[in-house]
Formats: structure tokens, C-alpha cells, sequence
């Protein structure tokens, strides 16, 4: 042992973050406290009481942990650390999800009192910024779709699709067709929550499926729509990276039976400022603020959705609209044929404002840019994965992807008994997140990367190193995966309990009941 | 010396001329058009967007938007007493601590491995909610208590096969709208008038029918009451084979029986008062309760989190409970849907309420309860206004200035001129008045004077 | 594998996050950037040339890495979570150094631009806050020491000892005894800044050690002080963590002879609002904020220190110091006795204010209690602590101690040949930081424990549990010692190279210089 | 119900009585008392400090704090070109982000092992640095750049063994205080007094002597003016057997040629331009750098992290080179000493540097350029006002205001009730004014502006 120092090998040696820690409530000592509240001041509790009605009033406390701020403080901070995050990861294995860099510098402005401290109904005059900005993102977002009218106040992706399915609902209804159009056309690589949001609206789903190209033929489009046909709702390019070409042409049959089109770009990450919503004839489309638009995704939320919709269905809109009046932003809530709220006021602001603040430190340019690396780097990764023994690109043989590609490892599943979950698993090892896409597994083994423009070509090749190497040891050692993971926080986990009623625990208390010798062990404890 | 053209966008590594030729050349394309092929012509957008000029550097990108930001007040710099749905509590730094560490803000959707600090962390929120309402499944939290009540309304539905549902109490009006649009093809409501701010039990009664799928109250209900009765509905709702759904704010669940006590099926509401700033209306999630009875649990579309042993010893591991139910898993055949929700406040609302512990949460509700009544009963001493009784009113009254010949949007305009939030209007002569523990005494001294002054003024 | 889950093993299973990450230099990708710089506006870049004097201009640009703005930031996270921090540790094991919870809410006040948006030279009426905020603090520190005038200029505890001895000097020079007293006396056990700051205002070093109570007897004082003698600097209680109970008496002696008395208050965790500098005589003495103020270790800085002294002493406080007149607050520099500057313009505001807000939350009663918890959990471990074998804590035996205690493994090492750095490898496996005490080892194979009141019984038993353990395996397993660390991020570490000018690299540059094979073993790959 | 006077305070869990009372019979006595039984009686504090009464909770305590701290206004709400010593250079969030992690905020003395990140951190700073003076050998951060420079000329002395230091620019006010100070029993300074900005070096030459341990020269100096004699004035120092000491800014470095490649022996200066906010004056970090000679580097008093390999193949270990100098190993017979110093503010200008890479520097500093030769060209055209020549001058220039009859208080007066700081006097008609890269053209040409009509003003 001496310098110089070896060269690292190909591989990182990574371990996460392993605390062990008990369940917050095994940390709790009677008496702690984390923090003190506001007292009643002398005056007032002389002369008020705060005895609630006795039918009301609450008996015993809440069985809350009872702990010091710092163990508060301790216990969260380990967990964070056993959390891989998008900020210390290579996050191009979940596809679908536009995992990109979101710039600190976003977060930083958000943290100001004159955001996160402002109530929706104070005085519009003394929130003219909070308004300012949500009217310049609405403008943004109408010209990066092409369409006219913009609402922000959603708070995710499905939920912007939840209102556009809503909307299309009031125009059917508005023009008295309600009742008649109750069925929605989607593809099966569309994202799930087309045909979820449209179910739960009350509508009947038809799901087509692709042919060798990847995308249903037109064809079939022809087959199932009719004067019942409400809308078409459809990602493109679906989750596979594919872009349907013929996307104007299949809009213009919905169109030609009276029905609308919308569009799912909850990742347009591939094609900001190549192509529209507008220029395919869509009606309505909507984006998701926490994956294109680069706000964090905050372990699943709170996430941002636009809704954006053609001037025809802009009075369906949710309520208010946020509008410019001379040098003055106003809220416009006198909208009679609005399906009215949808989420509450005007949207996750901090989501908006940083993504504001992103698209300004880009311009039109820069987001072109994003498109276009984003695109480049996904098409790096294609031609080094097909080159992997084990791994396909299904569909569309030899032709580029967009943003993401879904593979399969079906082959290397055939030969060697090793599934994509089971790769995943071992991918974990290396300090990589793998996923393995929406069910149904309609390609089998699947596995969808996305490598969006926040990641550097060093980084594509670590992953690319990565699975190389697993898929080598699918061969040569699969016990290593099977076993896997090893560097992790936690071993393998067991999961039937999952799926019994009987056995599995939602929460603390439920498990201590479930379980009474686990409580007997702790009282014997104490 | 540097040519600034050349660089590359900091959050765009690959953007170097240099490392994109080297890219293209391996792929063996001439240009990253070759990509697009797919894309006819006619569907490309001619030329570049039109779009503002950017900032490109940080600093002067900072500038711009933290000077359209200043351009807002914060409550914290006037006298505030807005509620009606987004509510100014105290936020501890440790709930922002926590929810700002890169590895919780950044992550998404990782596995119960490298995630396991996120599906503990979500786990532990359950539990401690689940102390609050005494119920023993909580939801990894949905977008917002508008749509939790939403989604109740519609489990309720699934649930029973029905299709009525009783509204007892007053509703907010935001949320209703959302209630009703959400559940409009599947459900019918009812509204059953108030009587003194409690529901009206022989209303109910005459509404209920075969067809009832569940009986929906409010505590405290849009006005800040709290409703006494929650007990009698249930047994009428249990009699009638029907749900009880019960709408609630967290908050008050320290000193509030818990409706799971007196019978709800179902409890829902809004976790933003557990430590979530207002953000302008931006900062809410949504929670169910229910108990751990399969009919109920096959029926919440969220994510569950659940704890389970690992290949190790004493190892907590963690997963998804029931996923079979999603719409991740079924598509159109789960439970509505599923997706990116409000996650991140669930942990802070966790990191809150482990903070607060059941000593926090007592005397939370405590102070509270004592600034209200002792708002309520000084504004009650102004000529010209009246307030009915505060016994059973939580952080919210009315105040009706019928009297002072000054309606509420005539008295919110004075207020504001002396940079003060007095309220919010709920009908021409009434205000919807808030304390809650951030509003000290000398605050609702202050709201007294100017109260007196402006009621007076001409 | 089923639930219930078995009981946790009694040691906590812990791993520290790896990520074998390489040195920064070699993640640079010619052309990336991390921050763009605002541009030279058009019309300036017309009118007025960059270049600069062709004998001083720069004609090759340094070789600083380049680099993504989202690979920097990774980069800094990984090694963060390569790095235990108080905030994730029990850490009591770094003795007289008082590692206490730093509420996060201290942090959340000075993150704001009222604070770090100030200049130091704008108008006094536009930061009347701050200078409120250090007159405050002064005010506080004065009632805390018992003595009369404060100064916050200093950066760290070495610092505000050296404005001590400073004033020292100042104060002989003033009274024309500046060359004859060129001695100062102090004890082994007082922090070895004392001496080094003293040696390095040109002084002598007396140093004292002590008897079987652990404090040099009073007659040994009485031996080393004369008319040559310029001041006692000691700290007590001393690193041993024993108070000596004759501090008045020698300050009398030392008085006696025309000397002064410095109080090194570092540590006065222990003694809060139970006794002070006042008391025992003192004319001067130090405060770390970054100690017993609870303001963050910063990884070794920025601390803040407070030179305090009494009425006689006052004008050589370093300049400027913060008065208030009537209502408004000024800066005071027409003070031609003072030492001057020590430190740039008014101290570590931050921390200054972290300071302020910690004691703003506690008082008087809080403060106290502070002490007494401090001293509850030192007497604790003590009690536990003696009852390992193999450890024992020397010097007055069966005495209590006040904050911490100097212990000694030397019983341990003499049976088995596990050494203190040793077993201190080893408690890291278990997520444990433990400090071998300074140089010299007077106290053989030392460790010192300071609990401080931020750390809970059960997080004391932890530790207990732990070098109980480890006592244990030193006699069983003494191997698993001899190659800890097993479960950080780096494994045994040589040292030779650390002392040997020839071959340690103290710069990249200096690495690639020195071993020039790495530099070729680069250019090959790239 | 909730019985407040009964919590433990949240930052002292054990301060519960009956986890107390459980503690004190553990140990055997009674009270906490017996646990001071060593403190005498005469030294003990009667009855309670008399201390200011607190804000027990959180809430409270904020609300009292930023109300006070709100008294300030930041420099980002007025024109602002204040420099002498401290600058408000921009931070990027990355930085902030990065030094606020908690791992790093509050860590302090770890081992190389379990604070494997800090030593790399603060290894890879030394390495930045050491590329920006193309010097080997550069420190863990010192407190600021005033005991930066006091070490150079106290190292100096040690090295050399002689007692005089030729002082041969304009040196700020403050930092010599501290220098002289700090070596006043071992040093003697001889002041050579500046001509036209730069060095005298016939001055030098005839106080050269055996005596002479060292030369010190700062580029930029005090008003901001490059010294373009560097290299002669080493080699004067040369054949004299001196050291050449230099002081600098390290943000001038992108496009000014080190000292060190002028004959720089040791180079020092502060760290607060490079990613550091101004804080009032307390952001400071100095740096100390040498080349790679036993003779310097072992009479440097700081920490000096250096690399290692460790048992594992390729892996980089970290730890102290030369441990056996601090005074940490040797109490007084170290060098000087060391212990708490600016290691965050480091790790502040590693991330700032990273972030910034060559590109960025060279550009800052051209910026700066470009905009300080701007404003003094403005400036300059006022009547009244006299700008000597700018061309050598970096971020800050000298208004002299003579001509005008105007002193420099009386502008500043003006300027200030205009809500801008417009420089510091550094004698009765002369400003200090500064220009960062923070100070756009349309600052500057409001400057002019306010500058041309209080000039004028009556
Ligand atoms: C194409 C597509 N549509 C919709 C969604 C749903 O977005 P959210 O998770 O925000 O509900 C996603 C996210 O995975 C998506 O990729
Ligand atoms: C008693 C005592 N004095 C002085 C010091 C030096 O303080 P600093 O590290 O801030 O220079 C310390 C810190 O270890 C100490 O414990």
C-alpha cells in the first residue's frame, strides 16, 4: 500500500447507505418532544376555555411518537440517505419518466416567503408575481403545443389527463352528444392513466395494439370509431419511442366522426420544438411540469400538469383561468361552462415557478437543444444495446426511437432463466435504478431507457457497463443475480404478504395487531 | 480568450459540439435529424418557437424571477385571517429539512431497495395518521383532500353498488365542484341543510333509501364548525346498510374524537395544515382512511405501503400492498387511477407529526381552539357585527356585518388598504374568519381595532 | 421469510454510502460547463477590451475540471453522503469538543438575504439588524462570563485565545512591562491552543502537570510564576473533564505577582450559569460558539469565537466593537488602545446569529438546564464506562466528572495489544465516530467522551453497547479489529506517504507530477 | 389536557424528569448537584443568569429573530459598489446546495474513514486552487485572508530566519492591522511607498538588506490595481536570498498569470470572492499556497490533506500529510497552530471552482474587466470627478473628487438617501469604487447617473 493508486476498475464499488433503523414509533420515549407549540397567552387562558364539547372531545391522545428534535431529524436524514434520488443516480432506467437534471437554482428561488407564504385569497394586488407567473407559463406552454388556452392547475400528469378527459366529457355534453359518445380509443402503449382517467369519467375503453411497426395500423382506427366514439387519447411517440407517423391522418378520422383527439405529452422531451400537438390537428394535450419541464419529482409527487386546449374547447377549461388585463394579472372565475375545479386554485406553484424558471434559462433554443440531445443520447444507447447478447429493441427493426426505447431480455431470459426483474435487482448493486415498465408486459422482459439530455455520454456508458456485465453474469453466475441485492439497504424482501389481507401491515398499529407477539416483545422490553 | 458560444449548456452536458459529433459518428448517422426521420414534414414546426429570450446564466436568470416574485406580499408581512381551504400554520424547519434533501425532492420511483427510505418514510406517515383517525390504513397521500373526498365518494359507490350519496353538512364550495364533476356519472348527491351548523338527522332520515350509498359529514365543516352528531348518523347509516364518510382536517385530531371512533367508514381530508406551507394554494395532499377490511381496501386507488421481512433478521423491508388493485397494474380495470401524487408532503406531514408527537398535537388544537374563541368573542363585542356561538367552532367563524350596513366585500376592501386580510366573503354580509396558533393575541388585538375602526368608517 | 419481523440484533448492522468516486479532475469532459457567467453586454463589448497588460496576462487558462452542472453536483452529494456529520451520528466520541444538535430552525433564519446579502461597509441604518443581532449576543456572553466587555470578531476558539493573548501583550506593553513578562504558564490538560497561541505572540510556555487528582497541585504554580510571568491560561475543567476547585486561589497567585488570568471557555458546557470566568477572578476568557452555542462544526470551520474581559481590559478589545446609543446601534473604531483587527469587519455573522437564536430559545433556565443534562448523560457513560473491562478513567478516582472524561484502554492494550486508534477504527463499523484524544498521550491510549445534553439515553447506550462489544472482541476476535474498518467507504488507509516529502501528493497536480505513470496510464485511456 | 410545563425541551431529550430521575439512580445520587460537588461554593453563579426572556418555541423564536434581521437591507435592494476587502460576487445555488447538506454543515473531526467525503472535498479544493496559482501545494482553508497573510510573512520569517519585511504596495488598512499584530515580536515592516499604482523598485532596492526575509506585493492591491513587476521584483528578491510573498484575489486568477510563474514564493489571499456570500464581512476563508519544498510546506501551520492508496486497488484514501507540524501534535513547539478554521467555506470555492471550470473563470474575469474599465471610462466623464488610468485596474478603481469640492462622506450621504452605496472613502476625496460581475451596464449607468447629479447636487 503505497502511491500511486491502481486504476479503478470498470465497475463502481458501491454500497448504499445501511442504517438499520427501527420504525419511528420504537424510537419514541415518553416525555421527548420534537418541538414546542405557541402558548395560550396569560390573558386568554385566563378568561377562555379550550374544553370541547364532551361528546366531541378526544379521550386519549394520539399514540404519536414522542421524540427529541435531533432523533426526529436523525431518523429522516438516515432514511434520505438510504433513498437513492435522481441527484445521485443515473436515473436513465425509468423510461417513460423523463428523469432530467432539476437545477438547484429553481429550488433556491422557490424557498422565499413571497411564494410559499402567500394564501390564495389574499389580495390579488400583494400576489401580481405568483399570478405574473403563472400566466407567462400558460403562454409558454400554449406555444410549445400550439394550442390556445392553458390550464396549470393540476398536480400531476393523470390528473391533467383526468381534466382533459372531463372537458371532453362538458363538449360532448355542451352540444348535447353526452349521452351517445361513450367510448374512448387508446393504445396499449399508452401510458395507463389514458385509459384510467377515461374509465373513471364513465367512459368505455378500446385498447388497440401495434403491429410490427409498433403502432397500431391505421386500420384498426378505422375498425373502432363511430358516432359513439368520444375521443382518441393517445401517446405519441408511445412508450416504446416510437413516433406514429401517421398521427395527423388518425386524428383527422376521429375528427371525421365528430370526435376529438387528445394528446398525452407528459414527456415531449424528445420533441420540444420539433413537433406539436397543433401541427397533428390534436384538441387537447397536456404536459407534465415534473418530467419534461425538469420540476423534481419529490418521490412521486407533488408533480405539475398542464392542460392545454384549441380555442373551441378553451371555455371548458377549469376554473379560474389565470388573464392578463392591462398591466394587471387577474383570476377570471366567471366561466359558466367550466367543470370548474379540479384541484385546488391555481396549481402547485412551486412546480410552476421552477419550471418557469427552467424554460427561461433555455429559451426556444435551448429547449430544442434539450430536444434534440435527449433524442441523440437514447439513439447512443440503442446502438450499444442491441449489440448486448440477450437484448432487443422489439418493433420497428433498424429505425431510430425518439426520447426512450423499450427492450426486451427475452432472449437472454431463454437462456438463461434470468427475468428483467431479476436484473433490476442486481443493477441495484452498482447504484443504478432499473425499472421494469408498466404492466401488462405486452414485450416480454422488458425494460425501458430513457436517457434524456441531463446525462453525460460517461454516464450512458456506466449503465451501458453495467448491464453488459450482468448480462454476462446471467451465464456465468447467475446465483450472484438471483440472490441480489447485495449492496443495498436491505436484502431481499419478501412479498406475499403483500397480497393477504389477513397478513399484511399498512401501518404500525396494524402489524402490532396483527402480530400481538411483536407487541409482547416490546412491552416485555420496556 | 474563452469563446463563449462554444460552451455547453450546464444542464446539458452532451450539448458540446465535440462530444455530439463523437456521439453521431458512433451511431454512424451524419446528424441528429437522421433521429426525426419518423416525423413527416408536415408536422414539424417551421422554424424555432416563439418564445422570450432567455436568461442564460444564472445570475441574471435569478434576477428576472426573483424579481416577478417580489413583486408578492407574504402573509408574514400583513395582518392575515384567510382560511376556506388553505390554512397558515406553523411549518417547523425540520419538515423543510427533510423534504429539501436532494435524495427524497430528486427521487421518484425507485425500488423498495434503493428507495428504502422513501417506502419507510411513507410507511411511517400512514402509521402516525393512522394514530390520528385511529384507523388502521391511510393512503400514500393523493393530490389533495379535494380529490380524497372525491375518490371516497366514488369508493362509496363501488363499495355498496349504489348511487346516492347524502351531503349533510356544508361543503366547501371548490370542493364540491370537484366532488360532483369527478363523480357525475356514477353518482347523485343529495344536499341536506344544515339546522345551527349540525346536520339535520330527520333530514337525513327522509332521504335515505335503498339506493344510499353513503351519508358525507363534515368536521369541522366549511364554516369551522364541528359536528356533534357524527355519532347518531352513523347508527342511522348503519341501519340503512349505508357508509359513513366523514371529511375532517387532520389538525384538529388531537383533541377531536376521531369519527372512526363514532362509526365512519371512511375519513378523508387535506394534509396541508400538518406542515406544509400555503404556497399559494399550491401545497396540499390528500389522505383516506379506512380499516383494514378488504372490501374497503380493494377499493382505494393509492399506493399502500407495507412492511415485510427481508432474507435478513430483524431487517425491515418494505413494498406495495395489494398493487393488483392499480391502475398501473390493470389499466382501466384498477381503482381509477394512480400516478405521481403529492408524496413528498406525506413525508413532511410525517416529519410534522413526529415532531409534534400527541403532546404537539393536543396543544395545537389547544391554542387554536383558545385564539378562535377569543377572536370570536372580541369581534362579537363590535357593534354592528355578530358572530354566532363559538362553542363549536375550529380556527374558523363567521362574522356577519348585516348590521353595519357594510358588506363583506366593502370591509375586506378597507381591511386591505390597511394592508390587512380580514377574512374571506362567503355570501354578501358574512366573513369566513381564521385563527389559527400563528395568529398571537396581540394579532387578533389588532384585528379587533381594525375591525372597530373599518365597521365604523365611512 | 414472513411477518413478523425478528428482533434487531442489539448493534446496529451499518454501512456507510461508497461510491468510489474518482478525484473531480477525472470527471472533466472537455467543453462541458457547470455555470454559465453573466455576459458582457453589447454595447460594453464594443467600447471597452478585456485584455489585459500582455507582461501579467494569462496565456494558459487553469486546468480546472469541466464539468456538467448536474455531474458537480453529484459528485459533492456522493462524498456528502460519504461523510457522517453530526446530524447522522451519535456523537459523543469526539471529547472536548462539544458535538451538540445545531436546530435546523438557526439554519433556516440565516438563509436569507437580509443576512447574507449584507455588506459589511453599507450604511449603518440599513443593517441596524445586524448590528443589533452582535450587540445582543455581546450583552448575552457578558452575563454568561460574568465579565464586562465582549468582542465577536474571531472565527474560531484558537482565534479568540490568540486575541486574548494579544490583549495580554497590548496590556504589559501599556503599562511598560511589554518586555519583561515573556512567560506563560499553563497545564498539559489545558487545549494546546493555549500554548501555541502564547508561543506565538512570542511568549515562553510553562506547562504544568498534574497529580493524582488530574490538576498540577497549587504549589506547583507557586514554583514557575514571577515578575516574568504575563498571564495563567488554562481551561477547567480541563480535558480530563475534572473541575479544579482551587482556580480562584491560583488566579490569586497569578494575580499577585501582576499576572493576568485567561479562561479558556471553549468547552463551558458543563458549567452553565453554575459557575463563570467572573467568579474565579478571571480577566479574560474565550467562548466557541461553535461549541457550547450549538452553531455547526462546518466540517472544521467557520466557528465563531468570543473574547471576553473584564472593565480594565476593555480598550484592547479588537476593533470595531458594537454599541448601542439610544436606540440605534454603531460600530465604535476610534479605540486607539485596541489590538486592531484580528479578523475582517464584525465575525461570522452567521454563526453569530445561530448563537444568538440558540440562546434566545432556551434563557436563563434553559441554559442551565443545558449544563445539567450535559453533566447527567457525562456521569452516566462514566458509571458505565468504568465497568468495561479493560477501560478505566485515571485521576481522581470515584470523583465526578463535569462534561466529559479523558478514559484510558491502557489495561485493554497491555492484555490483548489493541490499541485506542484501534478500537476507533472499529466503532466506525457500527456508524460511530471516536477520537483518540490529542497528542501528546499523556493519558495512555486515551478517548475522551464528552456527551453534551443533545444526545438521548438510549443513543448513550448505543455507544456503551458498542465499545463494550469491542472490548469484547479485542480479547476474542482481536482481528476483526486489527483490519477495521469493514463497512465504510474506504477500507485501511496507508499512511507512509503522508511524511514523506518525496512521495505525498497534497494537490492533484502534485500526484501526477510525482508518480508520472498515473499521468501516462490517463493519456492512454482518453 | 396536555400539561405543557412537563415537556422536555426539544433539544435536550434526556431533560425529562423521569428519565432523569431513571439516570441519577443508575449512577447512585441524588441530584444533578452532587455532580458539581468539585465547584466550590465562593465560585458558584447566585441564583439565575440575568438573561433576556426566551421564545420557547419555535414559532415565537422565528417570528422574534427575522423580525430583527428584517431591519436589514440587502445589497440586492440598492445600487451597490462596495468592495475594500469584501465582494458580492455571485453564488451559484449549487454551492449553497452543497454546504448546506448536513452531513457536511455539521460534521467536524472525523477520521479519514467515516469522513471520507470531507477529506476528499477539501483535497480536491487544495487541487483547484492549486491549479488556479500553479503552485503544488495549497491549505485547508485558514480563517480568512488577513491571517493568510500574517502566516505568509510569520512563515517567511521561519524559513528565511530574518527579521524585516519589505511592504512594497498598497496594503488594505485592515489586513495590515492584523499582520502587524500578529508578528509584532518577530518582524519588522518597512513600508515602500507605491509609485503610479506600482511597486518602487529603486525603493526596494535600498532597503534591501541581509535583514530582508521577505518582499510583499498584492495584485490586485488595495485600489484594485494589477502589479505588472512581479517578475522583476523577484528577481531582485532572488539575489538576495528574500522570499517573494504576493497576496491576490484568486477570482482575478482566470486571466491574470500566477505570481507563482512570476517567482511568487508563497502566494496567499481570500477565498469569500469564490462562491461566498458577503454575510456582513464574515465569509472569509484565506489560502496559503507554496510549491512543493520541505522547507516551506513544513512551516505551514493549516492542515494539508494528502492522498493515499488504501487496502483495495483503486481506491483513493485520504489524510494528513505532515501531521507532526500542527500544533495539534506538538502544542507549542507546532507551527503557529491550528484547529476550527474555514473548512466549509473551502469546500464553498471546490464546488465553486468545479462549477466554474477554466471557461468560467477566464470569463468572470473578463466581465469584470470589461465592466469596471466601462464605469471607470463613465465615471470619468463626470466633471468633477477624476479617474486615473484603468487599465491595470481589476474590480475596483479610485474616484477622486476634488475637482467637485464634494468629499467623499458628503457623496456618500447623498448617495445613500438615493438608496445607494456608491464606495468606501479611503481619504477625504477619495472612493474606493467596485464592479463585480454582479454590477450589470445598467447599474453602472444608473450609477453615472445618480454620480452626475449628486455631484451637481447643491
Ligand atoms: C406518457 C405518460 N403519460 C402520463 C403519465 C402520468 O403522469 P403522472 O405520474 O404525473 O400522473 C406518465 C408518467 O409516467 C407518462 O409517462
Ligand atoms: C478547551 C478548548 N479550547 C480551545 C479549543 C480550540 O477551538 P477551535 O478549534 O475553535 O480553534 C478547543 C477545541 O477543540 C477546546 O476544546
Amino acid at each position: 500500500m503505497a502511491l500511486p493508486i491502481a486504476p479503478k476498475p470498470l465497475l463502481r464499488r458501491f454500497h448504499q447507505a445501511r442504517w438499520d433503523e427501527p420504525v419511528i414509533f420504537e424510537l419514541s420515549v415518553p416525555g421527548e418532544r420534537g418541538v414546542l407549540v405557541s402558548e395560550i397567552e396569560v390573558e386568554i387562558g385566563k378568561s377562555i376555555s379550550t374544553e370541547l364539547h364532551p361528546v366531541i372531545a378526544r379521550k386519549v391522545a394520539p399514540a404519536l411518537p414522542q421524540m427529541g428534535q435531533m432523533k426526529v431529524l436523525k431518523h429522516y436524514l438516515r432514511l434520505s440517505q438510504e433513498n437513492l434520488g435522481a441527484d445521485l443516480n443515473v436515473d436513465i432506467g425509468q423510461g417513460t419518466c423523463t428523469m432530467k437534471y432539476s437545477p438547484k437554482v429553481n429550488d433556491l428561488i422557490i424557498r422565499r416567503a413571497e411564494l410559499f407564504d402567500l394564501h390564495p385569497l389574499q389580495d390579488p394586488d400583494k400576489s401580481q408575481g405568483a399570478l405574473e407567473i403563472i400566466w407567462r407559463t400558460q403562454e409558454i406552454l400554449a406555444e410549445v403545443s400550439g394550442l390556445d388556452a392553458v390550464s396549470l392547475q393540476t398536480s400531476s400528469g393523470s390528473a391533467a389527463i383526468w381534466a382533459n378527459v372531463a372537458m371532453i366529457r362538458a363538449y360532448f355534453q355542451s352540444i348535447g352528444e353526452g349521452d351517445i359518445r361513450d367510448e374512448i380509443v387508446t393504445t396499449i402503449f399508452s401510458h395507463p392513466s389514458n385509459a384510467a382517467t377515461a374509465k373513471a369519467a364513465g367512459y368505455k375503453i378500446i385498447t388497440l395494439h401495434p403491429d410490427e411497426n409498433g403502432y397500431p395500423n391505421i386500420e384498426e382506427y378505422k375498425k373502432v370509431i363511430s358516432h359513439r366514439t368520444a375521443a382518441l387519447m393517445i401517446t405519441n411517440p408511445e412508450d416504446t419511442g416510437i413516433f406514429n407517423p401517421h398521427i395527423k391522418e388518425i386524428v383527422e378520422l376521429f375528427h371525421s366522426v365528430g370526435a376529438l383527439a387528445s394528446y398525452d405529452q407528459a414527456n415531449a422531451n424528445g420533441i420540444l420544438g420539433i413537433t406539436r400537438a397543433k401541427e397533428a390537428g390534436f384538441d387537447l394535450c397536456h404536459f407534465n411540469l415534473h418530467k419534461t419541464f425538469s420540476t423534481p419529482h419529490a418521490c412521486g409527487g407533488p408533480g405539475a400538469g398542464a392542460s392545454c386546449v384549441t380555442a373551441k374547447l378553451e371555455k371548458f377549461l377549469p376554473s379560474p383561468i389565470i388573464v392578463k388585463q392591462g398591466e394587471r394579472f387577474i383570476l377570471d372565475d366567471d366561466r359558466p361552462s367550466s367543470i370548474g375545479k379540479v384541484a385546488p386554485f391555481y396549481g402547485v406553484l412551486p412546480n410552476i415557478v421552477r419550471a418557469y424558471s427552467w424554460i427561461m434559462n433555455l429559451g426556444a433554443k435551448g429547449l430544442r437543444e434539450v430536444a434534440e440531445v435527449a433524442v441523440l443520447n437514447n439513439n447512443y444507447l440503442l446502438k450499444n444495446m442491441i449489440q448486448i447478447k440477450g437484448a432487443t429493441a422489439p418493433y420497428a427493426p433498424n429505425r431510430p426511437r425518439v426520447e426512450q426505447v423499450r427492450y426486451s431480455w427475452n432472449e437472454l431470459f431463454e437462456k438463461t432463466g434470468i427475468t428483467t426483474e431479476e436484473i433490476g435487482l442486481r443493477a441495484l448493486d452498482f447504484g443504478l435504478h432499473y425499472w421494469t415498465s408498466h404492466h401488462p408486459f405486452i414485450v416480454p422482459q422488458p425494460l425501458t431507457l430513457e436517457p434524456t439530455e441531463a446525462y453525460s455520454r460517461e454516464e450512458l456508458d456506466e449503465y451501458l457497463n453495467v448491464l453488459r456485465h450482468i448480462a454476462k453474469e446471467a451465464v456465468d453466475n447467475p446465483e450472484i443475480i438471483r440472490t441480489a441485492p447485495h449492496n443495498q439497504t436491505v436484502h431481499q424482501t419478501a412479498h406475499e404478504d403483500f397480497d393477504n389481507p389477513e397478513r399484511w401491515a399498512i401501518t404500525w398499529r396494524a402489524y402490532l395487531r396483527k402480530y400481538p407477539e411483536v407487541s409482547k416483545r416490546k412491552r416485555a422490553k420496556s | 480568450m474563452a469563446d463563449r458560444s462554444k460552451s455547453a449548456h450546464p444542464y446539458i452536458p452532451n450539448s458540446n459540439p465535440d462530444v455530439k459529433k463523437a456521439m453521431l459518428d458512433y451511431i454512424g448517422v451524419d446528424s441528429i435529424e437522421a433521429f426525426y426521420s419518423d416525423i413527416p414534414k408536415n408536422l414539424r414546426v417551421q422554424g424555432e418557437l416563439n418564445l422570450p429570450d432567455p436568461f442564460l446564466n444564472e445570475q441574471d436568470l435569478v434576477r428576472h424571477v426573483v424579481g416577478i416574485l417580489n413583486k408578492n406580499t407574504p402573509q408574514g408581512e400583513m395582518l392575515s385571517f384567510l382560511g376556506a381551504g388553505t390554512y397558515n400554520h406553523f411549518v417547523p424547519a425540520v419538515v423543510d429539512e427533510v423534504i429539501n434533501r436532494s435524495e427524497f425532492l430528486t427521487a421518484y420511483a425507485g425500488d423498495p431497495y434503493e428507495d428504502h427510505g422513501r417506502f419507510q418514510a411513507l410507511f411511517e406517515y400512514e402509521s402516525m395518521m393512522a394514530e390520528l383517525v385511529n384507523m388502521d390504513v391511510v393512503n400514500v397521500p393523493t393530490y389533495d383532500g379535494m380529490q380524497a373526498a372525491a375518490t371516497s365518494m366514488a369508493m362509496a359507490e363501488r363499495i355498496t353498488g349504489r348511487n346516492k350519496i347524502l351531503v349533510a353538512s356544508r361543503i366547501n364550495p371548490d370542493k364540491l365542484s370537484k366532488v360532483l364533476n369527478y363523480n357525475q356519472m356514477k353518482l347523485e348527491f343529495v344536499f341536506i341543510n344544515e339546522i345551527d351548523g349540525q346536520p339535520d338527522l330527520a333530514g337525513i332520515e327522509k332521504h335515505l333509501d335503498s339506493s344510499c350509498a353513503a351519508i358525507w359529514v363534515e368536521t369541522p365543516n366549511y364554516l369551522g364548525t364541528l359536528c356533534t352528531k357524527i355519532q347518531a348518523i352513523s347508527e342511522i347509516a348503519k341501519r340503512n346498510d349505508s357508509l359513513l364518510i366523514v371529511g375532517t382536517d387532520p389538525i384538529v385530531l388531537g383533541i377531536l374524537e376521531s369519527p372512526a371512533d363514532q362509526g365512519a367508514d371512511i375519513i378523508h381530508g387535506d394534509i396541508q395544515s400538518l406542515g406544509i406551507h400555503c404556497w399559494f394554494g399550491g401545497g396540499h395532499g390528500g389522505f383516506i382512511a379506512v380499516h383494514d377490511d378488504t372490501k374497503f381496501v380493494m377499493e382505494l386507488p393509492s399506493r399502500l405501503f407495507g412492511m415485510e421481512s427481508t432474507s435478513v433478521e430483524g431487517e425491515y423491508g418494505f413494498g406495495d400492498v395489494a398493487y393488483e388493485r392499480t391502475s398501473f397494474a390493470l389499466r382501466e380495470e384498477g381503482k381509477e387511477w394512480v400516478g405521481t401524487a403529492a408524496a413528498l408532503w406525506g413525508i413532511a406531514a410525517g416529519v410534522y407529526l413526529a415532531l409534534m408527537g400527541a403532546d404537539g398535537m393536543v396543544e395545537v388544537g389547544q391554542t387554536i381552539i383558545a385564539r378562535t374563541r377569543y377572536a370570536a368573542k372580541k369581534l362579537g363585542t363590535i357593534s354592528g357585527l355578530k358572530i354566532s356561538d363559538s362553542a363549536l367552532q375550529f380556527r374558523e367563524f363567521v362574522v356577519d356585518s348585516t348590521e353595519s350596513g357594510k358588506n363583506a366585500k366593502e370591509l375586506i376592501a378597507l381591511a386591505r388598504k390597511r394592508n390587512a386580510e380580514i377574512g374571506v366573503p362567503i355570501s354578501e354580509y358574512e366573513l369566513l374568519v381564521c385563527v389559527t396558533e400563528m395568529n398571537t393575541q396581540r394579532d387578533i388585538d389588532q384585528l379587533f381595532d381594525l375591525m372597530s375602526e373599518i365597521v365604523r368608517a365611512k
